[in-house]
């Protein structure tokens, strides 16, 4: 079933990234995401980044069916499927939250009070909601280091420590999710993953998102670090869109 | 004793419920896992020669009752795949290699690799509805037809299945053509496409798709069966079986075993596992030894 | 101003939404009802030169998105019908005569006779999926279909509609062979059988049925599409509608008009009024004076 | 959906009619029918003759299925659909009932202490359920007047003020109806009637059940008397199997 939902509100986060609000009567978890249709274009996933009244997705201009998306106006409308994929899980307590580029889009609807954020990207004018961290719990780096720490996640990783922590939510390219993975995997503390691999259908019958025999799309997109520990295809090999595989 | 194992096609299965082409079977590691979580064997997607991408996203549109893909035969070309099949071989049970081409040659090459893959059949998709010039265009001509199962049958110490489209005038015309297979698969999609009135578009990026699932059981139960009762043949059945019910229907209008693809989508992979305990149940409830017993009992 | 309606194959309906063949249109006094309660049109039952009690029940089954029939063309044979038509032409609006033989001479007799009666087109059924002779054999050769349709064309005054079969390998073919018809009427149902695993038996008298309803919607818009991305003639689409958006997809894939049949069974006579009623609004709230504004604008 | 049910009870009604009864969690109301399919014979319409805990049905032997029917022994399994069709109203106050052979099976789920009963049949052995009623509520009419009142039908009525219901309920042959009906328009009194006319769909889509452009499987089989006074088919014409229109 494709809805169609009219775009309420616009919002221009950074260049090459907008968000998109939308009234949409449906229960959204944080860390789902929903296959956007864009006519003439494409159909990509895109994760819900905000659950409240008005749902939001937050698009970077990537490729064809982005870039269009980001073009799109108030009162335009999107046409997508979904909820799909398990939510993070919400213990109590303290959370850190580690984005890279538009994998802040995944974690925006865990931001709250009790939140820390480590906010990655390339260059200082791509830091993605960074300001909806309380000031001082808001951690950013770039590699051009005009804003925040000039660096790489892992530096961002060194100013916390990682077991004052209830869960440790990370997501962004897999290059950085296995460097954060390695980095955190001795430590006590719980932690998720919000994988992105290519996706066809979005339903888990298609396997073009698989890893190690799970489906990106139903089994994840969140996955916890001690169901990563087994997976020997996390950072290192994937398929392409044909289906060959390379490594990552 | 009750026992589900079965033998179709020239092999022997542990159990009858094989996860169908196409589904969950791109990457080597998920066929492992399908296998281990319960299905009696895997096919693979169909490969090609060449690799292609296949068609750009949406590739499948839901309805209630069924699903329609236009997936446009995505593969990495057969030079590329038998390292999934390497991977996909830890799970222990047979593999059976799909292939699609346009003429015999190609299709010799490809069951040649398939072979030396080491799977245990090829399956041979003479009946994909949404790419020109493979699938249904070949597998509607039986002259072709003919030409290729007899040219595979005889170049291939491994057994040949050959997975007919119900988009024809007659799949008993077909399913003569091909009757020198070791199996008939019945049935591949039917041509189908969905329009989305809002945008006023196709949704498929492709327009045209094959449409799988519940809605489509009652076509391939009538392919089924009209084969079965005019040719000696084994059959596998497959579309639209979602639990063990719809699974005896099919063994009852003459399949020896079946497959499973779009019911994967509600039931997940478990659906292979479950379908298999309820069929035993079933059996020791109706004191069936053998689902060969059951085989094409409905055909009068 | 908003109107609905239309001029399809040669007629003028008040609204595009007509009743399908073999659908409430055995009695005379069911079409006459019928068109009160809001059908553009109706389509008598499928009539032959002979008597025919058609098959013993169970002639249908039901699926929780399908209808299979096998009704097997009960008729009264020709001469016995015209007082029907009489009586269902108290409802004042155009009643369309289907027709079925399984040659051009009884084509046209029976062409004739209904040209008498005083209907307003005639129905080729050059598509029945369940009886042996007739329809679908007829409707999957398409030098015949060529002959038949050149005949009633050459000799009848009134329009000629042809109804045509999804179970065909290229429904293009077939459509090409018919395209001097008024419009084409798509499609017929699918082929199909349900089993009953209980008794082991298939359910309907006749084994084999024509599937209908929500299921085959997919197949009808595929097939509407692909004749009227390459022929130019009038289409009149049938298959799994029932509601308006289902009715706009068959439009926006190219029909000016359509048929409902099995939607009956879940809302009644009333479907058609509702119908109408849903796409008066429809249009009203999207500018479209007139529903031709809107055929085939899905086709790319 | 196919039921399967198996017969817990069989009852020997008549030399010709036997009643089969089974347990099935439907709700089914007084007048409501099921289809039987009796595989390899037919499927026929059946009126269900008992709403309890145990539902049945009550079959007079006719043609090959309903042969078959009442040779059906308990713990065979009975295959039907439905329940379908419009029940009869169901209001306060005394009740006539009046049943013509088989008839009597779709009234049967009407009789009670406030019912009065007129059950016609062609031989005394086929009287149908005449004990069931109170034993001073039962009129009897045989037209071999070996029990009951010699003769047809209206002969039962001429014992009784119509009047003095608040329903009168009839189903039997469709002559049998006619003339009842013919009996009774001019009173002032309340009526329904079940209409029994070919049925191949049972569902309202194949006409072949039709009176007027009225389907009895889903608009009836229980009419009104003011419905039937609209229908100029009723007692007049029907069509054959084929659809060929012929005299009743
Ligand atoms: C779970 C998940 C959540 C995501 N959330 C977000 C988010 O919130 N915000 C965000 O900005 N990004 C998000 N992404 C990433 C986003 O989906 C991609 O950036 C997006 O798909 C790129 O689409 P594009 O059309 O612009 O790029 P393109 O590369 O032009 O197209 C990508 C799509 O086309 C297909 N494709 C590419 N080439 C071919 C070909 N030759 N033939 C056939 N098909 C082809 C791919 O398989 C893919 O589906 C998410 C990804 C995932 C998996
Ligand atoms: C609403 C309703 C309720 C009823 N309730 C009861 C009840 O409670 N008890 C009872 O005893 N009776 C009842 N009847 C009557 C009962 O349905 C008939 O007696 C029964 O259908 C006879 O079936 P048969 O197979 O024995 O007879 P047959 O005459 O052998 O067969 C009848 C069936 O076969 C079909 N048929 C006959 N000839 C042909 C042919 N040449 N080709 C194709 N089809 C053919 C008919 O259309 C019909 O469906 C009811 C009928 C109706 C309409
Ligand atoms: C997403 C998808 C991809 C498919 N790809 C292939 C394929 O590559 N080769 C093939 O022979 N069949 C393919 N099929 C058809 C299935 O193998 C199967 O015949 C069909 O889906 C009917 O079974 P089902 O109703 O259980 O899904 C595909 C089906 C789906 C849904
Ligand atoms: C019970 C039944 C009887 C039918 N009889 C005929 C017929 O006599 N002639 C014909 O051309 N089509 C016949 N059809 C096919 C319908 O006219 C229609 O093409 C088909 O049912 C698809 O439309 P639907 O999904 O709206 O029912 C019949 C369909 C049904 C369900
Ligand atoms: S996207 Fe198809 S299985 Fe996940
Ligand atoms: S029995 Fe078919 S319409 Fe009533």
């Amino acid at each position: 079933m494709i809805n169609h939902l009219k775009i309420e509100r616009k919002e221009v986060n950074t260049p090459t990234v907008s968000s998109l609000y939308f009234r949409w009567d449906r229960k959204v978890k944080p860390g789902q995401f929903v296959m956007v249709w864009v006519p003439g274009f494409g159909e990509v996933p895109m994760s819900i980044s905000s659950i409240g009244d008005l749902k939001c997705i937050t698009v970077k201009a990537y490729g064809d069916s982005t870039r269009k998306l980001i073009r799109l106006k108030e009162g335009d409308f999107i046409h997508l499927r979904g909820p799909y994929g398990r939510p993070f899980s919400e213990p109590e307590g303290d959370i850190l939250l580690i984005g890279g580029g538009s994998g802040m889009a995944s974690l925006r609807t865990l931001i709250g009070p009790r939140a820390t954020g480590i906010i990655a990207s390339r260059t200082s004018d791509e830091l993605l909601f960074s300001e909806e961290f309380e000031k001082e719990k808001r951690i950013e780096v770039t590699e051009d280091g005009i804003r925040g720490l000039k660096g790489l996640v892992l530096m961002g990783l060194d100013q916390v420590n990682v077991e004052d922590y209830s869960c440790i939510y990370v997501c962004g390219p897999e290059k950085m999710l296995k460097a954060v993975y390695e980095r955190i995997r001795g430590h006590k503390v719980r932690a998720e993953f919000s994988l992105e691999r290519s996706m066809k259908c979005g339903i888990g019958i298609c396997d073009s998102c698989s890893i190690n025999g799970y489906q990106v799309c139903v089994d994840g997109p969140t996955f916890s670090i001690e169901e990563l520990g087994e997976m020997t295809e996390f950072g290192t090999t994937k398929l392409l869109s044909s289906g060959r595989r390379v490594q990552i | 004793m009750v026992s589900l194992a079965v033998r179709v096609g020239g092999i022997n299965l542990e159990n009858p419920a094989i996860l169908a082409s196409g589904i969950l079977d791109e990457n080597g590691y998920t066929m492992k896992r399908v296998l281990e979580e319960g299905a009696g064997a895997v096919v693979t997607k169909s490969i090609g020669v060449d690799e292609r991408n296949g068609y750009y996203p949406p590739v499948v549109v839901e309805g209630n009752s069924y699903l329609i893909n236009a997936m446009g035969l995505p593969n990495p070309g057969i030079e590329n795949y038998g390292e999934e099949i390497k991977i996909a071989s830890n799970g222990r049970k047979p593999i059976i290699g799909s292939i699609f081409a346009s003429g015999v040659d190609d299709f010799l090459r490809l069951g040649t690799s398939m072979e030396d893959f080491g799977v245990s059949a090829v399956e041979l998709n003479l009946s994909c509805p949404h790419v020109r010039g493979f699938g249904s265009e070949v597998g509607s001509d039986p002259v072709l037809v003919r030409d290729i199962v007899k040219t595979l049958k005889g170049s291939l110490k491994i057994p040949v299945w050959s997975k007919l489209s119900p988009n024809v005038s007659s799949i008993l015309d077909i399913a003569e053509a091909a009757v020198e297979s070791d199996a008939l698969v019945l049935i591949n999609t039917v041509r189908a496409m969905a329009i989305d009135a809002e945008t006023r578009m196709p949704v498929l990026s492709n327009a045209y798709g094959g449409m799988s699932g519940e809605a489509i059981k009652p076509v391939g139960l009538r392919c089924v069966y009209e084969v079965k009762k005019e040719l000696n043949v084994d059959i596998i059945g497959v579309g639209g079986i979602s639990n063990y019910t719809d699974a005896l229907e099919y063994i009852m209008a003459g399949a020896s075993s079946f497959q499973i693809g779009t019911a994967v989508i509600k039931s997940g992979r478990g659906v292979f596992k479950k379908i298999t305990e309820d069929l035993e149940v079933y059996m020791n409830n109706n004191s069936i030894e053998r689902l060969s017993q059951l085989v094409g009992v409905a055909i009068r």
